[in-house]
């Protein structure tokens, strides 16, 4: 086993979750631009992906952050109404409200996926939603359900 | 039955020998006792070939997706003008007309490429819960008798109800008459007991999500990568698979426990609105892993979402092809309040 | 119970030998295709990696998996080996992202070889198209190799490529033409404004050029179209199917005639081929 | 070699016993299937049983298969380790049909020139015990038309027969003997046990009606590649791999790369010449297009192939194929009808 995969016990001791969010450039991605300039303060779990829309997210993204080993994921875009291409996020509702439900069913924690809206003027909700979502997934601990680990071979050789 | 049966056999020699269609998708006996199998009949005269009994379990509107689109494919070099439509009739029950509906849903062909032969279903019989019933014995002969099955093991003759070994889609069947034909070939069969239809997905959403995870992996861990549920699925036609694709790689092609989940998981996520529970892809997995399980919820999901069951209307998109604004969203999260 | 790696690689045909990349030559204007030249990182692997112009190796690379290449370096050059490759699928496209000096794993020799026993004694007309020339130019330095070069009669030449810029090696053409003993006839389909050189297609400069029947054999590996035109040519010249020799290609991954993807009839194109007479090929399934 | 008579009743311990000591693969109940399993303590072994629903090749041949295990260093690849080679084991409760597919496959993974070592290191360290069909355990059983019979011997160590009141323990070689001791409470077998496996052996074969000319259609495939009888096989196929899956021949393999931060490993895993991806090359040709081409290679490559190059048929006739098959397609019908056809 490399050093890389320390075995992480349930809640082991400096255990920080890893938080995958996917978000929409119009929106959420500038509210969190808008959080950063206005200093407002939130966990550094999370790790950003910009897509241009809500809408652009293949439900897989979601699911293969969780195989990849997020122990959280959270996806954000425009509200309702606001979609810088109409309906974009409105399509992604209806593929996320969906999924979340498919992936609670088979067993997945409810707090592993969290789907959001956060406008370009609300740095304080982003803040906010990350705070929240941290401390949900703290809560869980580490993921196990649907992470893929690498088969192990035993015997080493000399190089 | 055997009215309907006569009937088929005589509307497909009819269209054949009306040239108004290329070929018939139907059912013949198979070679092992209590099997049907399906069958392409071109010839008005071997037409008597088909059947039509409770062992047809097949969706066919697979096969008709795949002979229309290898049609195309074979003109695409012609010109337009020379090439010809490839008229299917295929022998439609309740399930094989709504796959029918959403391939037109999805203009996957036209309406002008089908030839409906409706027929009245009451269900087919369950190949495992039959080999229950007989505590594992061999079949050696069998035959229809009736409502019953008549059969022969190593151990003597046995009668089973064939209400009793019905598949599980099948006995809450809320659409066991075609929802399109162009002909029906006897009267419409009398109703399931769609009541039901949720009652097993209703009871596992209050287990716990550790037992739900325990029964899902459990589930997973019987799939031996084999396929068959894709592809005996008419929804299931894309040219090339996720599961198939390199670049980027969306999931692993070994028999990795993460990887079949995440492959079985997203293949039927894929159904939501698209699955409508022909059970074609339980009926012909050979380890028996219990899909039905799951792609259930998705038709509950889209039902209570979005008041719709998937291929119902013909003049109606698909749920993921659509949105309305006012959709519910008790799904997003509200920090501060709300939720 | 630890073993030197390169004990493992000699006893499993499956566990690839380290390799250094020691140069990156980009051949094309396209820059699309790029030769590898490989260093063995132990000895044991290089003394037992003893290739013939003809066969091919697997290419390993980290996280992307094992492409099947054929060598481009003749055994006369020592110290190295190398591929030519396209940039097309996972593997290809990983390898032309690589810097010199990058580790990875080459496994082989596989394959059979070009019939160099055969060969021996005649005329050798070597046709090939486009990029397909890479274990043809693996052969020509076979036989042009001092030691070789009076084991060969003479030696014609006809190579194409769409454009000037899509010629491979270069340099090498240039000494080949320098040379006496090496009759060599490069073409384009289609010249540029400094192109001085043969303008046409591989069958009308194999025409032209119209070597003799007499004691001679064809080599010839390019693309579908070229061979399918080319043939005619030699059939009409008078060459027997058993002296026309080619290459196939077909997906592998084992490369030792175990995972049954390249089947064709009885035969594995990865361990009875790739190389094969026509009159071989006649006796095949047409499933290549 | 040697022959004796174990009480019947005595058998499921004597496995058991085994596998206190050493990993035992046995056919054990596992919902509705019926699959070899690894017996861990508090599992029953199954005696009784038709055949297992899944063939024991993936004892040698697993279905994955870790080949090497290398690492990401900031120069490349670089190779780190091996799996550990196999602990000795016992391959329990196989039918004779299933232990002659090890002969079938060490054919191809044991060759002159390239031996596959992973096939082999298990092949060697792996001791099979057959339990011949008194009667043949399915109707779509037909191991007698393509060389084998249900009480072949072909590939087990050691083989038992049911008697009625006892089993006849053949050990049929060292390997087999060596598990002798496990059998200890076994008497020595008489000249009747053997008459009376004998009997058993004819009675069995002759239960199996089913016959195909599985040897007889190998000069008809020589000459009918191009035959237009192929086009009318596989309108029906789904193009699964159930068939090749559940195969004890089937061997075809792809081989792929895993890695998660700088850990890499390669990995190969059962493919099938069922998939169109089997065969399609990274130019976008693929040299078999249609389930046409796809199903005579299996065809072919079981009849004719494998006839042409170690003359055996690559078939051992379980059924498995003929029963598992999702739209029923029955090789044994497409022997058949080739045998028939005009060439």
């Amino acid at each position: 086993m490399s050093h890389h995969d320390k075995p992480a016990g349930r809640k082991s001791e400096g255990w920080e979750p890893k938080i995958v969010a996917i978000v929409c450039n119009w929106c959420t991605y500038a509210g969190a631009d808008l959080a950063g300039i206005s200093r407002i303060q939130y966990p550094p779990n999370v790790r950003i992906i910009r897509v241009p829309c809500t809408g652009r997210i293949n439900p897989f993204y979601v699911v293969k952050v969780l195989q990849a080993g997020a122990d959280g994921v959270l996806v954000s875009g425009c509200h309702p109404g606001e979609c810088h291409y109409i309906s974009g996020n409105l399509s992604a509702r209806r593929k996320f409200a969906t999924l979340k439900s498919f992936l609670n069913y088979i067993g997945i924690e409810d707090g592993r996926t969290t789907f959001t809206w956060v406008s370009a003027s609300e740095g304080e909700r982003f803040a906010q939603v990350v705070k929240a979502v941290t401390e949900r997934v703290k809560a869980l601990g580490p993921a196990t359900k649907l992470v893929k680990k690498l088969r192990d071979a035993d015997v080493a050789v000399a190089k | 039955m055997e009215k309907v049966e006569k009937k088929l056999r005589e509307e497909a020699k009819k269209l054949l020998a009306e040239k108004k269609v290329d070929v018939v998708v139907g059912y013949e006996a198979g070679t092992l006792p209590l099997t049907a199998t399906p069958v392409f009949i071109t010839a008005p005269e071997e037409a008597d070939r088909l059947v039509w009994n409770a062992f047809c379990h097949h969706n066919l509107a697979k096969y008709v997706h795949d002979l229309i689109s290898a049609n195309r494919d074979s003109q695409k070099r012609l010109k337009p003008e020379d090439r010809k439509r490839k008229v299917v009739g295929v022998v439609t029950k309740g399930c094989t007309s709504r796959s029918l509906v959403i391939h037109l849903q999805e203009r996957q062909y036209e309406r002008l490429d089908l030839s409906i032969l409706g027929v009245p279903c009451t269900g087919y019989v369950d190949r495992r819960a039959l080999a229950e019933k007989l505590g594992g014995e061999e079949i050696l002969e069998g035959s229809l008798d009736g409502a019953n099955l008549k059969i022969r093991t190593a151990s003597g003759e046995k009668t089973i109800a064939v209400k009793d070994v019905l598949a599980a889609n099948c006995v809450t069947c809320r659409f066991n008459n075609p929802v399109i034909s162009d002909v029906m070939l006897g009267e419409p069969a009398p109703a399931m007991n769609p009541a039901a239809e949720y009652a097993e997905i209703d009871e596992f959403e209050k287990l716990s999500p550790e037992e739900r995870w325990a029964y899902f992996q459990k589930e997973m861990a019987k799939c031996i990568r084999c396929a068959a549920c894709r592809q005996a699925c008419p929804s299931c036609y894309c040219r090339t698979c996720f599961a198939e694709q390199s670049m980027p790689q969306w999931v692993g092609i070994s028999e990795d426990p993460s990887d079949t989940q995440v492959f079985q998981f997203m293949r039927m996520y894929h159904m939501v609105g698209r699955c409508v529970d022909c059970g074609s892809c339980v009926s012909v997995c050979p380890m028996g892993v219990d899909l039905r399980k799951f792609l259930k919820k998705l038709d509950k999901d889209c039902f209570v979402l979005f008041n719709q069951r998937a291929g119902e209307k013909i003049d109606f998109p698909a749920p993921l092809q659509d949105q309305r604004m006012d959709d519910k969203e008790d799904f997003i999260f509200n920090p501060g309040g709300g939720h | 119970m630890q073993k030197p790696l390169h004990q493992i690689a000699a006893e499993n045909p499956y566990v690839p030998m380290p390799v250094e990349v020691i140069k990156i030559i980009t051949e094309v204007d396209t820059k699309d295709i790029k030769t590898f030249r490989l260093a063995f990182v132990n000895k044991e692997d290089e003394e037992r990696f003893r290739y013939i112009p003809g066969q091919f190796a697997e290419l390993s690379l980290y996280g992307r998996g094992e492409s099947p290449i054929g060598i481009a370096s003749s055994p006369t050059q020592k110290g190295y080996i190398e591929f030519t490759v396209q940039k097309a699928g996972v593997v290809t496209t990983a390898l032309h992202e690589m810097e010199e000096g990058t580790l990875m794993g080459v496994r082989g020799p596989l394959g059979n070889s070009w019939p160099i026993e055969f060969l021996e004694g005649k005329n050798i007309v070597v046709v090939g198209g486009g990029f397909a020339f890479t274990t043809l130019r693996s052969l020509i330095n076979y036989m042009i190799f001092e030691e070789n070069r009076k084991r060969f009669g003479k030696i014609t030449v006809v190579y194409g490529a769409r454009s000037p810029g899509l010629l491979l090696y270069k340099d090498e053409l240039e000494a080949w033409g320098k040379r006496g003993d090496i009759d060599l006839n490069v073409t384009v389909d289609k010249g540029d404004a400094t192109w001085k050189g043969r303008e046409g297609f591989v069958p009308t400069v194999c025409k032209e050029v119209a070597p003799s029947r007499e004691n001679a054999v064809t080599v010839i590996c390019g693309p579908p179209i070229m061979i399918r035109f080319t043939l005619p040519v030699f059939f009409d010249l008078g060459f027997s199917k058993e002296n026309i020799i080619t290459s196939l290609e077909m997906r592998m991954k084992c490369g030792i005639g175990k995972c049954g993807r390249c089947n064709v009839g009885s035969k594995y194109v990865c361990k009875d081929g790739p190389v094969f007479s026509l009159a071989e090929l006649d006796k095949l399934t047409k499933e290549y | 070699m040697e022959k004796k008579l174990l009480k019947k009743d005595r058998l499921s311990g004597i496995v058991k016993k085994m596998a206190d000591d050493k990993p035992v693969y046995a056919p054990v109940k596992d919902e509705d299937n019926v699959l070899f399993k690894i017996l861990e303590p508090g599992m029953e072994p199954l005696i009784s049983f038709a055949n297992t629903k899944d063939a024991p090749k993936k004892v040698f041949f697993p279905h994955s298969e870790l080949l090497m295990k290398y690492t990401r260093s900031p120069k490349g690849m670089v190779f780190a380790a091996m799996p550990a080679g196999e602990k000795e084991f016992v391959l329990f409760g196989v039918r004779p049909c299933d232990a002659r597919s090890f002969v079938l496959l060490d054919m191809l993974f044991d060759q002159e020139k390239w031996k596959d070592p992973y096939y082999i290191d298990k092949r060697k360290k792996g001791t099979v015990i057959s339990m011949a069909c008194v009667h043949p355990p399915y109707a779509a059983c037909f191991c007698t038309s393509v060389d084998g019979s249900p009480t072949s011997t072909q590939g087990s160590d050691i083989q038992l027969t049911d008697l009625g009141e006892t089993y006849l323990v053949e050990f049929l070689t060292p390997k087999g003997e060596a598990l002798a001791p496990y059998f200890a409470e076994a008497t020595a077998a008489d000249a009747s046990a053997e008459a009376k496996k004998q009997a058993i052996a004819e009675q069995s074969a002759a239960e199996i009606q089913r016959k195909i000319p599985g040897r007889a259609i190998k000069p008809i495939l020589d000459v009918s590649f191009e035959h237009p009888f192929w086009d009318t096989i596989a309108g029906k196929c789904i193009a699964c791999g159930t068939c090749t899956y559940l195969c004890p021949t089937c061997h075809c393999f792809d081989i792929s790369d895993e890695m998660k931060g700088d850990d890499g490993v390669r990995i190969r895993n059962w493919d099938s010449c069922m998939f169109p991806l089997f065969t399609l090359e990274t130019s976008g040709h693929n040299p078999r297009t249609s389930q046409k081409q796809r199903w005579r290679q299996r065809l072919m490559h079981k009849f004719k192939y494998y006839v042409d190059n170690f003359d055996a048929i690559s078939c051992v006739g379980c059924g498995r194929c003929v029963m598992a098959c999702p739209v029923n397609i029955d090789i044994r019908k497409i022997v058949d009808d080739i045998s028939k056809l005009q060439v």
